[in-house]
């Protein structure tokens, strides 16, 4: 039982290993190709935000708008990117979170369990680095014998602090 | 270096502007004092303080301020400072209170800045503290205006009204209120903080500069059309995402064609960039609740105004199509802070602030993948003004052809008339010594 | 053997991980709930500091302490949170920390066994974040089927290093 | 903005001061000049550097300085700058050496500062180097003294002695030092470093202003009234945790009556917060210790003298009864550094020293749940002052009511008389050009 | 199966878990011992370095050289320490990097597996802190009953960044 | 503080400078503009922009740079900065390209600088705006000269040419360029960026200072001898890490009959430290190579030059044995950046570029066991000058024994007469007002 719930664990943070490798190593379309058609990534703006539809979000994007900024991060005149952003990601204290849905902000996404997990990201571009902090939440769905995510929340702790640009996913 | 009225008149000429005025902290300095110490400032809505008691954090340029609602329902503009020894009150960005309370001694003041209270004040008698004198309170910023909804203050106690200021450039703030079918709007939730590491000029150059989003943004609007083009059928109508980073993309016949006017006192506008009436259900929708309001003609008169960003110098920029304010501080001659509010239109249908939330998250967000791109663009003037390459900047672009009428100039829509314009008022506000 | 070494691990890590949740996420109460009634909570100023009462120390707190110190930091009038203070715990490297004792500063606090883990925190507070990162050390009693914690020693890198002041439990 | 005396005369009156001795850098690099580089400024204590050749880093002003003690005994300030090149030459904060050594050519300083040696000094002969001369060594801080233990240093070759300059304020250390059965003091282990973003002298305004405990500790008051009443029962006696706390809360009545006392030099003092006898068993052991070595009635009347913070200016501040010295380092005008020092009483019961140590964790640490409510409130005075409401600072409580008697001004324990005190001060320093 | 590769990466991580902790509390001679005869140890100075030998690197070091760095480091006279450096390393992520060998910089490292790590390196010195970030790959080799490092590498975010200099193995 | 001449030309003695020369962000404003605004600056080499349409970026003083090759396989410098309003052109640091563009507006510029293109140039007819007026192109650094592949930059139209500015102290250039059995030297792959907090002058200081590398070094030396003991048999002869360490560790007597020459312009090298003939098979193919291309005698010629550190002043310094060339950009007053390159000999054995690496590596990276060490002292001295002991450093040893033929100084191999050398160059530059 409890050796079950811990090969579960295992199982999960090797998916979450995997999709931080793929966003340090900005692999982008497999990293997408971890989402589902239906998924939803957000990370809001304010403190515990309610919901992503009645106040802005840092990021409230659909398939569709995730699938744009790849495209754009992608595009040779992202000049943006001509200093290319690059981050590094550690994924922390990964727990299966019994109460995630409630922060769904009124999605509803289609998932099997709720992973939540810390998130410290190292940022560098030009010749700085900045550093986010916060919690991750993994909405999963299990597809076969893998998993996909069908939401992602992330509640940085300066989410509502004033930023300079933030070119990738977090 | 200290600038004398007349150096500080040779750094700007019709067509060109000096160097200095993005790099030299000392001009800075003085900007903040003649320029932002006397012009009107926007600094919130009165929706963001529905309540008596209410008040939310804001800038008149470096200065701390707080915008309160006081228990009849009067709206101030006070110094976030005690009235004592100096503490800033109002410690968080926003909430709703009897009195303010100085954290340090325990002085309390009304919402309208004035001295409520000060434990045990038998320690004042017969000195030359007066509780009656505003000193001893929060001061009150000189002036105070509104424009339907819209509060602005000025650090300077004589100078032109709020009306005057704004001259029939406010027709573009008239247009964003009456797009509500109740005639009102309303700041919801958060707003985005961004911050660019480049002089505050570089921003207000360019909301109305329609020779840069097919450069600067040819990345998120490529975006728009391979995406489009892998997802839509021929033809089809475009979802909101890719009309929002695609137009960037239009063609120079479209921008040259664009209205652009710029006043006499800095402001500018141009013409807009997105279809004034959409087809969507959502939209649809919309209209009916416009036109049960004001009658069908109303309606259409209302909608028919389509412009895009609306400059009021100094500070703010106004986009009524999406209700989208953006407001800024500047920090230092190199660094400027940038807030943007999504006014929520009464009366329109929710679905209808959804868009607006959508055009804020994916346009005007710091991870916007179409505004990073003009921020990177400011750092990268910022950052090449350092070479001492030129002393002149150029605003050469259609100088010459500007036709004036009354308050206002016009131009082609790709024309560089609204920098030009906007550094004749700098150098107005610049040279009034005192 | 290895592998209930390795059980064992896991739902050590699961108790801190939870236990750095609860200080995240500010829930005070739960937190010292993991605590033992004789706990002490102790965050040296010098490094590899000898004991607690020769010598000043950053927190040097027992349960009394402890309460005193949520009290204040919940209470309206703590105005040095106004602007409130927000933590990101990642908790790295967790280990059976079989020498751990030692460096129990002559408390010697009733455990099982001590568990060693490396702390990187993020702070947030007004515009401004900061980071702490050192050595953590629990030590942890068996309570029937569950673990708490009878002393936390937290060893940062820059304990000695001037400083701006620190509201909340590391 | 450079400042003539006439000028830095008018920023102080005699009942408030000028907004900008809070936050010009001209002010503040003056400062530096006049002040710190004229006044005794605190460096540390004898127990510091215990045995020959101990040493320790430390600062007057910003001026980075090295406290020794010599092979005789004797100690020594030294600018921490090698006569050569001007390499810091000691790197870490204490330690233990014969010979001071450069990390960069290995030039070697005795612990007097003096050259001791050279390698290959056959390269400097016919040249001006002169091994004797101070300037090739480790120069001497120009003056230094010794109070009863406490090393206080002076960049000034000129000016009144430490005695005269300490007056009897002194006499806030003498009763520290006496408080010691042997009549001693020890620095044991490490010392508390925080910072604050404020400038410096904000922090003395602090430290005898006696209007601030109960608002700016509010939270820490409460948090050792509630858990007292949650735990204790009614009327039992306050562990030492609850006193450290809840006594910030005491009325204002109470702070009225207590002694506050200002000296012409700028120091103050005001009279004590704790019960100045306690009755646990530790502090009974102590007092059986002391009336071992004094005698029933001189401990009767060294533990009579009830004092909480002496202020020596312009950079120290004791607390004998629990044996705290915070030290200040200005870092820049908005910027501080302070250090916390806890003092062994020699000859008093270990457990005595425990309870000392419970106070600086509590009360004095970069995490104490009382300290950094002053830090913060240090911090918004200094966000606060760049509104440009009003040009001036209050001092008014109890204005014009100080009585003097001799080199001291004495007045209601909750005047600001501390404050105007210390301005008198500041003006008279900053007002000596030289 | 699934079970037995989740006990070895428990065995890894607790494995590069000790290499941090002898690297954090300057264990040298402990730490080297970690590593095989024949080591080299890799940061390069240009993202996705191709090789050590045709362009300059932060550290292209075997054996001999990391035996010199740590007795100079160890030196009394070794004044860049006298005012001593700490380091704070969270390991994250651990994976088993399949496709790793591919990184070995054309030094073909004898080795049974590549791990792969996210490397959060915390460092203060003086009063300073400063954050170093990236991907830490290890060559490892079975011997007998536990691991030796045949390589490690690590691929820091802020490589080609200016910097002051670093004391310390990373 | 402004500086008149005068008062510049008294802060340099032959014998000794004043500490403002390393403090005072005036004069370091002065030294960018009056130093490093004329004198030759080292930008880069030929072989980073091996073919048409390369660039690679880099600075001259503050001033950003960009170094291109056009079409013709000219090379160019540019200010990296558009014509346009000024936004910086480049971003990455290296690339190829037919045409810069600007990611503002998109106006586009020949690798030569020259503006080649303006979307929707119509929109300046008739207006002061000249296609063809190289102020609205990329402008050109005024003078650019390029000697044996090295490039070099003058912010200044006039002045001496290149080759009379280096005059003979090139033949350390030449001597690095011979080195290569083909005579070209490459540079490969990336370089090494080091920061310290130290003032720029310090680092050139340092090039020739003889006298600290047993002090500085003392601990990598150790380093080398241990290991050399622990693991080596009796007089074997030391790898290459083992001799880049320890070799630094030579007595006294060994430095001081180092060759030390100091050219008029500021310029200086010292004798080599390592034996300049290597017998490991890699040194003798390379040997092989060498004389297959130039002869017995040439060869040997070649290689018996022998010097370690040659400093071209205001920013470059050469070491011709293991092809190092470090080259630095002030940032500020207290801060600068090395860039670090490792050259290839066109023509030497593969293993013979390894050896340079291995020098690089362990010598010159910013995690090197040996410049850290210098780099910390770099540090302590900028530290130590905020101490006001004594206005002056000491360059006294061997002052006053310098002999001068021509254009050079000679001296003992431990003297600081290149540092005397450099400050005499240091106020000729800085007294030329214009
Ligand atoms: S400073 Fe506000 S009450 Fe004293
Ligand atoms: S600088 Fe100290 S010995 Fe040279
Ligand atoms: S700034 Fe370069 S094209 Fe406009
Ligand atoms: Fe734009
Ligand atoms: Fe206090
Ligand atoms: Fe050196």
């Amino acid at each position: 039982m409890l050796a079950s719930a811990d090969t579960d664990i295992r199982a999960i943070e090797r998916f979450l290993y995997r999709e931080a490798a793929l966003l340090d190593e900005a692999r982008w379309e497999e990293w997408l190709a971890l989402y589902t058609d239906d998924c939803f990534y957000w990370v809001p703006s304010v403190m515990g935000q309610k919901d992503p539809v009645e106040t802005v979000s840092l990021y409230a994007e659909d398939r569709m708008r995730m699938e744009m900024r790849i495209i754009r991060v992608t595009h040779p005149r992202a000049f943006s990117s001509d200093m290319p952003v690059r981050m590094s990601h550690v994924v922390g204290n990964v727990m299966i979170d019994p109460d995630g849905a409630a922060s769904d902000g009124g999605t509803n996404p289609r998932a099997d369990l709720v992973v939540r997990s810390t998130a410290h990201i190292l940022e560098f571009r030009k010749e700085d680095q900045r550093m986010f902090g916060g919690i991750a939440r993994h909405w999963l769905r299990c597809t076969g014998n893998d998993w996909k995510i069908a939401m992602k929340r992330i509640d940085l702790i300066n989410c509502d602090a004033p930023m300079e640009g933030i070119q990738l996913f977090l | 270096m200290r600038y004398d009225s007349a150096t500080i008149a040779s750094l700007v000429e019709p067509d060109r502007v000096h160097r200095n005025l993005y790099i030299d902290p000392a001009l800075f300095d003085l900007e903040m004092e003649r320029i932002f110490g006397h012009a009107w400032i926007y600094v919130g809505h009165e929706s963001q303080v529905k309540n008596p008691g209410d008040y939310v954090t804001t800038a008149i340029g470096k200065q701390p301020v707080v915008m309160s609602r006081d228990a009849q329902g009067k709206i101030h503009l006070l110094l976030n400072r005690c009235g004592h020894r100096g503490a800033k009150v109002v410690g968080d960005r926003e909430g709703n209170v009897k009195l303010f309370r100085c954290c340090y001694h325990g002085w309390t003041f009304k919402p309208d800045g004035s001295l409520a209270g000060i434990p045990m004040a038998s320690g004042y008698e017969d000195t030359r503290l007066d509780m009656k004198d505003p000193k001893y309170g929060m001061c009150k910023v000189p002036r105070m205006e509104i424009y339907r909804g819209f509060v602005f203050g000025s650090m300077s106690p004589t100078g032109p009204g709020l009306v005057e200021y704004l001259g029939d450039a406010a027709t573009s703030i008239d247009n964003m209120v009456e797009r509500a079918p109740e005639g009102r709007l309303e700041v919801v939730g958060g707003c985005f903080r961004a911050v660019f590491r480049a002089n505050w000029k570089i921003f207000l150059e360019n909301l109305n500069d329609t020779m840069h989003p097919m450069v600067v943004h040819e990345s998120s609007v490529k975006a728009g059309e391979i995406w489009a083009k892998q997802h839509l059928p021929e033809g089809a109508p475009d979802p909101l995402p890719v009309r929002f980073t695609r137009n960037n993309g239009f063609p120079y016949a479209f921008w040259e064609k664009l209205t652009l006017r710029g006043h006499k006192n800095g402001h500018s506008y141009m013409g807009g960039i997105f279809p004034p009436r959409r087809t969507d259900p959502v939209f649809l929708s919309y209209v009916e609740a416009m036109e049960k309001s004001y009658g069908k003609d109303k309606t259409e008169e209302i909608l028919s105004v389509d412009r895009h960003n609306t400059i009021y110098y100094p500070n703010v920029s106004f986009q009524s199509g999406y209700q989208q304010v953006r407001v800024i501080r500047p920090v230092s001659v190199d660094r400027t802070q940038m807030d943007v509010y999504a006014f929520k239109l009464i009366g329109a249908p929710d679905e209808f602030y959804r868009h607006t939330l959508i055009y804020s998250n994916m346009v005007n967000s710091p991870s916007s993948i179409v505004m990073t791109d003009d921020h990177e663009a400011y750092n990268r003037v910022q950052e090449g003004l350092v070479a001492q390459a030129n002393d002149w900047i150029s605003l050469d672009r259609d100088a010459g052809r500007d036709t004036r009428e009354g308050d206002w100039l016009s131009s082609t829509g790709t024309s560089e008339m609204p920098m030009r314009n906007q550094y004749q008022a700098w150098a107005r506000y610049m040279t009034q010594e005192a």
